[in-house]
């Protein structure tokens, strides 16, 4: 049988005011389980605590309910208290008789009796409470990056720089990503590479930081703290550990027609290759699709030229598991696919590119040298058009709804680049609206119009078609209420930018959630923007939403101090006020692992024992250092198996109950 | 009928006889035609009590939760309408789709002793004599199966198996009341709808657990009646597959299946169509959400 | 404040042709595609504003609905899937419903024939000019 | 003997129900059932047969036992007064009467079930002879006729015309309150009687279960009934519903629960039934762990037990309920066929 | 039925931790009141309440229930709401089909912001409760009060 302890507080005239405080402990001594009842100017005041340690002690109580102000105020004080004096935390309830009463209710005879029934419902709640006891889980002080694009590695730098092992997986050859790609950032137009290669170079040096190209995650389990990791590691034909990354194998390769990648296509590269002179790992990686070798026996010409003796044509896949206590998302973004937008031309003509094949156009080390040349006929063009919102902010179903945030910038900053290096070339860029919001970033748009000439054109590109060496681009120009016809030598697409598509699988390995978009979801939009709600899984760079350089390096070192944060911790306390299945009623129908938003719920094949009951079924178990009790999963279960401890079905009955006597 | 049983029964032996499956989830004959009852035949003699006939109107899938926990493999025969319950009772896992065999057997409609009592059957047509869900058939299709017994399916355009719904929601609040109450005062709680409702497949229901606050083994007033009912439905809703059985067993003849109904229709309205079972591993609406959703106040605008 | 005549129309015009005028971002688009640009005196994308403004009588007034060739270039194009034909189509019904208003009435045909004219076309314009 | 018009018995039912209540067969929804007769109900009097049986007149589904009143911590007992109302039940087929024998004999004998027992001493049985016996219907395996029910009245319908005969004292102080009402039978009454009681015999011995043998359900066979195997093919389809408890006029399992009405606790009993799967749950589990052994009970009970205890009284009336509600078609028929066939063999 | 006079109804206010009991909080310290018929439950989302609760509720002797959470987009948890607007708007029509009338129940987003509307809404409820009269569709007579 319980003994329950009953504390009205004053709180000043701020209860006792309205409250008839008296009243109130007076008529809980009449409820059964209530064996003291009493009342203080300041609970919450050292004086009150310990006045309600005292009771504890010289009533044998079991359970506290202090009427007071709200639990969102307090609740921890008195639970601390209680603990202090012996009782378990969780065997207090607070009845908010100020916030829900004395401060809303003038008449003192309307506030007495709704702070008395309160006070009952509190009392009818505590008589079902259990003494919970908060978990630990231990953490494991080892990060994994997914992705090893800028946001990966700066995530990946900070986490190590706190002292912590950090994995990062890539699944290209290099690390890098789309930022080694990019030839200049604005708005300060400082090279790309100068910036990126030497993170990469730290990256690689930083002995805390192991990492793991040519890879993917193939399964992850576990939860925060405790993950565990499965990875496939591709075979690349060349032992990482001896190839010096000199590219002999690559002047000898007769298989020349690979795409290559890094150029967006622009090019082709050989069977064996280095994918740029800055890769890191700076080490070769055969194309089994491409190399003679592999897809036919003959050959073997690399093997020969390498002195360190690095091929190794039989090498295969490696799979391997490694635990982690926190997890980074950093899967970035690729242009979309402009099969939709065929109004542009792009699949007619060569020389209609999106704007990162333009990076690598204008890129020193990119297909052409830094010339600006068409892609078709190596001919310096003239005039250049910029079609900006290509499948960004479309809601027709061919292209993306969202805004890409970086095109308007990237798009002045080409527009900028043309202008600046070839005075001769005019440079038109048809727009929606020119979005700029970002220091210094308007003021860069105005530059390449004012002082850069460049000719921006309020309206949108209807079609462009090929006529003889030129293309004409059809769009309107509202401001002049005209219909243009462009000759143009060379047209860029300003291409939405999405997720990657490796995240959605990760996403679900994770079990973090994505939104219709297929970026990944936050914890929270504005309070927790770099954390999955999935605990232990972090978000940076792009995979979250689009977002520029210097945003991704901030979100980038966010994602890190949180995991550095959760690294710092050797145990994680968990709320114990979370789900707990009953496997003698579970189903084992998975509608709840549907709903948890967490992934705190697994299923085991588990022999039941109970009266009359013997057999294996197959339960749901929930993980309660996963869990953040919501409690979405108890509704969910038709048997009630499901039941979220401090909030118990039989508990918010009681409080109905109570209530509505 | 006689053709597809000989179909079904030969089919039942060879695979029996090949040691393919264990056992055969069926009928059995009874004392009449109208009465056979689901058994499980373990061998060939025993098959010879195995019948189907007009009268096998009893959805077998919900056996399957006990043949699953069986050694080896049971037949189990599967009209198209049972075929949605047993989608549904694997994606719950609550039938190991491995220790079944799923015979999908035609169903010509299937006849309702009620009905068709001291009726000479050739007067009038046979859908007079239907039972109440196969006037609404979901159609000829199995939407599982690993063999298929080719035969007469119904020929008749179903009814509008929400016109009834529509009808109650055109009444006023008060007439709906009163209807409900009608209908619901004559239960008897025998939980025949529920323990034949193969969503309700619950090792121990909410009702039948004391600890569970709600428990009650009779309905001791009209609230208690309206609570069984509501809840049930509830815990049904985008599940439930519409098979009707629940009013096919009801002794009070109590229309539960409109309750079912009715969450089935507001799902279609508001959330998109949704069939429970119509292929295995679906997410039921109610465990699903997209954020534009109609906000609860707007769903029920309207009339008072 | 719209003139209740100007409502009317306008409320008309979004009825018969099911278009959500505020889906509009205005890009232009449907106008960067239109090939009778040049011929109509108002363009696809103001069909669009103009509708939304409530300025059905400008647009009642001029013959840009009949020189629109219904190509679905711009309506096709639209990224916010706003399809501007639809207005110019009910343009153009909200006038030829008006008794004698046919655009093109069947005693003018014969001086339109051209040897090279399809029938089907002489049909289609029939359809499309008149009610 | 009496008689009375059947076109006068809203006449009959008026002046029945204007001293006490009279319940009949109503129908509504599509049913029947035993209810509070009023002038404005759809009265069934003929049909053949109620889903329920009048059992839950004399021994309704839930009723209270007693309340525990609650203030602050002081708890009253308020015990609920005995039914004291005096009633009449028209309409009781002869294998319904006959189920009021085995009640009685359950809940008469030390220790006796108040309730039911002020019931009974409240309740006035008119009892109906058939006229129209289902293909369900086996009264006659329990010795019942169905011509020539039991009661405190009798009743019969031929030819338009109900004939009332009283068989007790309470039928007989019933009948004379009716003064007026009904009119002499007269030597005809006896003559359409026999003529009645001929149809029927007819009748009955046209069913498809005519002739159902018992013989082997006797006590000595208790040990191999109960071990026989064929129990488990019999069970496995059981759904472990109710609804042959709920409708059988002899079952009289019931359950005691409290409600905490928020004030205080209402203890009730209700109705029980052998094939739930909480039946006699127990600290331990249920002694019937699976249906197969709940099944068995329940047609052990009514065909082996139960007469075992009574003078070879089987608590079977063969009233066909089950046989017609079951939702899978087994019911006790099957039962005692795929059992008692044993004893040739 | 008998009608007392100074009838009151009574409410049962299920809010979410995070934002309404927080906005009945703001409410209270910005001193916005309502009326005391309402009371308050506690639950970590709205999508911890159970349709269970809700009948118990008016089974008790509740005349209206209403259940308050983070805007959809908002929830704590990210889903919740988005869960507990589904299963209480089919709920809902459900009691509505069943002629219960159906301004007793009602799901309103408040936000820990939102201290007036907090306010304004239970005003508006209980005034909307208050005309609809006691619940007598979906009372259970035994949880009555004792009259003695």
């Amino acid at each position: 049988m319980q003994r329950i302890g009953v504390f009205v507080c004053w709180c000043g005239s701020n209860i006792a005011g309205p409250v008839d405080v008296e009243r109130v402990a007076e008529a809980m001594k009449s409820v059964p389980g209530v064996v003291h009842s009493t009342t203080y100017q300041y609970m919450c005041s050292e004086v009150g605590q310990s006045r309600i340690m005292e009771a504890i002690k010289e009533h044998q109580l079991t359970g506290v309910v202090v009427c007071s102000c709200s639990p969102r105020m307090h609740e921890n004080t008195f639970r601390k208290t209680a603990q202090r004096a012996g009782l378990n935390p969780y065997m207090v309830e607070i009845a908010n008789i100020r916030e829900q009463c004395s401060w809303i209710h003038k008449d003192k005879e309307v506030g007495t009796q709704k702070a008395i029934v309160l006070a009952k419902a509190a009392v009818a709640k505590v008589m079902l409470n259990t003494p919970l006891q908060a978990g630990t889980s231990p953490v494991i002080k080892r990060a994994l990056v997914i992705g090893g694009g800028i946001a990966g590695i700066q995530t990946a730098l900070d986490i190590a720089d706190a002292g912590y092992e950090v994995d990062i997986v890539e699944k290209s050859p290099t690390i890098g990503g789309r930022m080694a790609q990019l030839d200049k950032t604005f708005p300060t137009l400082d090279c790309s590479a100068c910036i990126l290669t030497p993170k990469m170079v730290d990256a690689a040096q930083n002995e805390k930081i192991d990492i793991i190209s040519y890879a993917q995650v193939e399964k992850v389990s576990g939860f925060v703290g405790n993950f565990t990791v499965t990875i496939r590691k591709k075979a690349r034909f060349v032992d990482e550990l001896k190839c010096t990354g000199c590219g002999a194998c690559m002047e000898k390769c007769p298989s020349k027609k690979g795409k290559n990648e890094f150029n967006m296509g622009l090019n082709n590269r050989t069977a064996i290759y280095i994918p740029f002179a800055q890769a890191i790992p700076n080490v070769a990686v055969i194309d089994p699709e491409q190399c003679l070798k592999l897809k036919t026996g003959k050959c073997g010409l690399c093997e020969r030229v390498c002195s360190a003796g690095a091929i190794n044509y039989k090498q295969e896949d490696e799979v391997f598991e490694r635990q982690y206590g926190a997890i980074v998302a950093a899967t970035g973004f690729k242009p979309i696919d402009l099969d939709a937008f065929d109004e542009y031309g792009y699949s007619q003509s060569k020389d209609v590119v999106t704007s990162l094949e333009f990076e690598r156009i204008m890129n020193a080390a990119g297909p052409t040298g830094g010339q600006l040349v068409r892609p078709s006929d190596g001919k310096h063009p003239h005039e250049i058009v910029f079609i900006q919102c290509v499948g960004s902010r479309d809601t027709s179903g061919c292209g993306k709804p969202y805004c890409s945030k970086i095109c308007c910038m990237y798009t002045a900053k080409h527009a900028m680049l043309v202008r600046d290096k070839y005075p001769d070339v005019n440079v038109h860029v048809f727009y929606i609206d020119v979005r700029t919001p970002g220091k210094n970033f308007d003021e860069f748009y105005r530059r390449a119009v004012e002082q850069y000439g460049v000719d921006y054109i309020k309206g949108m590109v209807g079609k462009v078609f090929p006529e003889g060496d030129k293309l004409i681009v059809q769009g309107s120009d509202l401001i002049n209420g005209k219909q243009l016809a462009l000759q143009a030598d060379m047209v860029v697409l300003a291409a939405a930018i999405e997720p990657d598509p490796s995240a959605r699988k990760l996403a679900t390995m994770l079990t973090a959630s994505m939104d219709t978009n297929d970026f990944f979801t936050e914890a929270h939009p504005k309070l927790r923007p770099v954390e999955s709600p999935t605990a232990g899984v972090f978000l940076s760079g792009v995979c979250q939403g689009p977002k520029d350089i210097p945003e991704t390096v901030a979100q980038a070192g966010a994602a890190a101090s949180k995991v550095i944060g959760l690294l710092a911790k050797d145990h994680l306390v968990t709320n114990p006020c979370v789900a707990q299945s009953n496997e003698l009623l579970c189903n084992g129908c998975s509608q709840c692992e549907r709903v948890c938003p967490y992934g705190a719920i697994s299923y085991v094949e588990k022999e039941i024992r109970g009266p009359g009951v013997r057999e294996v079924r197959r339960v749901a178990q929930v993980n309660p250092a996963v869990c953040q009790g919501c409690g979405a999963c108890t509704v969910t279960c038709p048997s009630g198996a499901m039941d979220l401890q401090g909030f118990s079905n039989l508990q918010i009955m009681a409080e109905v109950d109570a209530i509505c006597k | 009928m006689q053709g597809t049983a000989q179909l079904i029964l030969e089919r039942a032996r060879e695979l029996m006889q090949s040691g393919q499956i264990q056992r055969v989830l069926g009928w059995e004959k009874g004392e009449f035609e109208h009465d056979p009852t689901p058994a499980f035949f373990e061998s060939e003699e025993e098959l010879q009590n195995f019948c189907y006939n007009d009268y096998c109107g009893a959805n077998l899938s919900k056996y399957l939760i006990a043949a699953s926990k069986l050694e080896g493999k049971t037949l189990v025969c599967i009209k198209p309408c049972d075929s949605y319950s047993l989608n549904q009772l694997i994606t719950e896992h609550r039938v190991n789709r491995e220790k079944v065999f799923v015979l999908a057997v035609p169903c010509p409609g299937m006849l309702d002793p009620v009905k068709t009592e001291g009726k000479d059957l050739s007067q009038g047509e046979r859908k007079d004599y239907l039972l109440d869900k196969c006037l609404c058939c979901k159609g000829a299709e199995h939407k599982i199966a690993d063999e298929t017994i080719e035969g007469p399916s119904l020929d008749l355009a179903p009814e509008d198996r929400f016109a009834q719904v529509r009808e109650l929601e055109a009444l006023s609040p008060q007439e709906r009341f009163d209807f409900w109450r009608g209908e619901l005062s004559r239960c008897i709680r025998c939980n025949a709808c529920r323990n034949v409702c193969p969503a309700c497949s619950c090792v121990k229901c909410v009702f039948d657990n004391p600890n569970s606050g709600v428990s009650s083994k009779a309905s001791a007033d009209d609230f208690e009646e309206n609570m069984f009912h509501i809840i049930r439905a509830f815990h049904v809703a985008g599940r439930c597959t519409d098979c009707g059985e629940c009013s096919r067993v009801c002794p009070q003849r109590i229309p539960l299946h409109l309750l079912n109904r009715k969450f089935i229709a507001d799902i279609d309205e508001l959330y998109g169509e949704y069939q429970a079972g119509e292929e295995a591993e679906q997410r039921s609406p109610l465990v699903n959400y997209q954020t534009t959703d109609k906000e609860p106040s707007d769903a029920l605008k309207g009339r008072g | 404040m719209l003139h209740e005549n100007e409502r009317d129309l306008r409320e008309t015009i979004l009825r018969i042709s099911a278009v959500d005028v505020r889906k509009c971002m205005k890009c232009g688009k449907c106008s960067g595609s239109c090939p009778a640009y040049e011929q109509m005196e108002y363009h696809p994308h103001q069909f669009v504003a103009m509708v939304d403004n409530g300025d059905i009588q400008a647009l009642l007034d001029s013959d840009a609905s009949f020189k629109c060739l219904t190509c679905y270039a711009c309506t096709e194009r639209c990224p916010r899937d706003v399809r501007p034909a639809r207005l110019v189509e009910a343009v153009r019904l909200l006038k030829i419903r008006k008794q004698g208003q046919n655009h093109l009435k069947p005693d003018a045909i014969p001086a339109k024939l051209e040897a090279e004219l399809p029938q089907q076309a002489i049909v289609a314009a029939l359809r499309k000019y008149s009610k | 003997m009496k008689k009375i018009a059947e076109n006068r018995l809203p006449e009959l039912y008026q002046a029945l129900s204007a001293e006490r209540k009279l319940y009949l067969p109503l129908e509504e929804g599509g049913v029947v059932g035993y209810g509070l007769y009023s002038p404005e109900k759809k009265t069934a009097l003929t049909a053949p047969s109620t889903v329920k049986s009048p059992k839950e007149l004399f021994f309704p589904q839930v009723e209270g036992v007693v309340n525990f009143q609650m203030q602050g911590k002081n708890i009253d007992i308020l015990p609920i007064e005995m039914p004291k109302e005096d009633f009449v039940v028209m309409g009781v087929r002869a294998c319904d009467v006959r189920s009021f024998d085995v009640l009685d004999r359950v809940f008469l004998s030390d220790p006796v079930d108040g309730y039911y027992a002020a019931r009974r001493e409240h309740g006035t049985i008119v009892s109906l002879a058939c006229d129209q016996p289902q293909n369900s219907c086996f009264c006659e395996a329990f010795g019942i006729d169905a011509a020539a029910p039991a009661g405190d009245v009798r009743c019969f319908i031929r030819e338009g015309v109900l004939y009332w005969q009283a068989l007790t004292d309470k039928g007989q102080a019933l009948t004379d309150s009716l003064f007026g009402l009904l009119e002499e039978a007269g030597p005809a009454g006896q003559e359409q009687q026999e003529a009645f009681t001929a149809e029927t015999k007819e009748k009955l011995q046209a069913l498809p279960y005519h002739g159902l043998d018992l013989s082997a359900f006797t006590p000595d066979r208790l040990g191999e009934l109960f071990h026989d195997p064929k129990w488990k093919k019999l069970s496995q389809a059981c759904l472990g519903c109710g609804s042959c408890t709920f409708v059988c006029p002899t079952c009289q399992c019931y359950d005691v629960r409290d409600f905490d009405t928020g004030h205080g606790i209402q203890r009730y009993r209700c109705w029980d039934s052998c094939m739930y799967s909480d039946f006699t749950m127990m600290a331990h589990g249920t002694p019937r762990p699976t249906q197969l052994e709940k099944f068995r009970q329940r047609f052990m009970h009514k065909l082996v037990y139960f007469p075992s205890n009574n003078e070879g009284m089987y608590s079977c009336v063969g009233c066909g309920r089950c046989v017609r509600k079951c939702p899978i078609h087994m019911h006790i028929v099957k039962v005692i066929k795929a059992l008692g066939g044993k004893k040739d063999e | 039925m008998q009608v007392r006079q100074d009838w009151k109804p009574k409410i049962v206010a299920f809010c979410c931790n995070w934002c309404s009991y927080a906005g009945a909080d703001l409410a209270g310290s910005s001193r916005r009141s309502y009326p005391a018929d309402v009371k308050i439950i506690r639950v970590p989302c709205s999508c911890r309440v159970n349709p269970l609760f809700i009948l118990r509720a008016f089974q008790r002797g509740a005349d209206g229930v209403i259940i308050c959470g983070c805007h959809p987009g908002d929830c704590h948890y990210t889903s919740g709401n988005y869960y507990a607007r589904r299963r209480m708007t089919l709920l809902f029509k459900m009691l509505e089909y069943l002629g219960i009338e159906k301004g007793r129940t009602r799901v309103e987003w408040v936000s820990a912001a939102e201290g007036a509307k907090f306010s304004s809404v239970m005003n508006d409820f209980v005034q909307t409760v208050t005309a609809l009269g006691e619940n007598v569709k979906l009372e259970d007579l035994r949880c009555k009060e004792p009259l003695n």
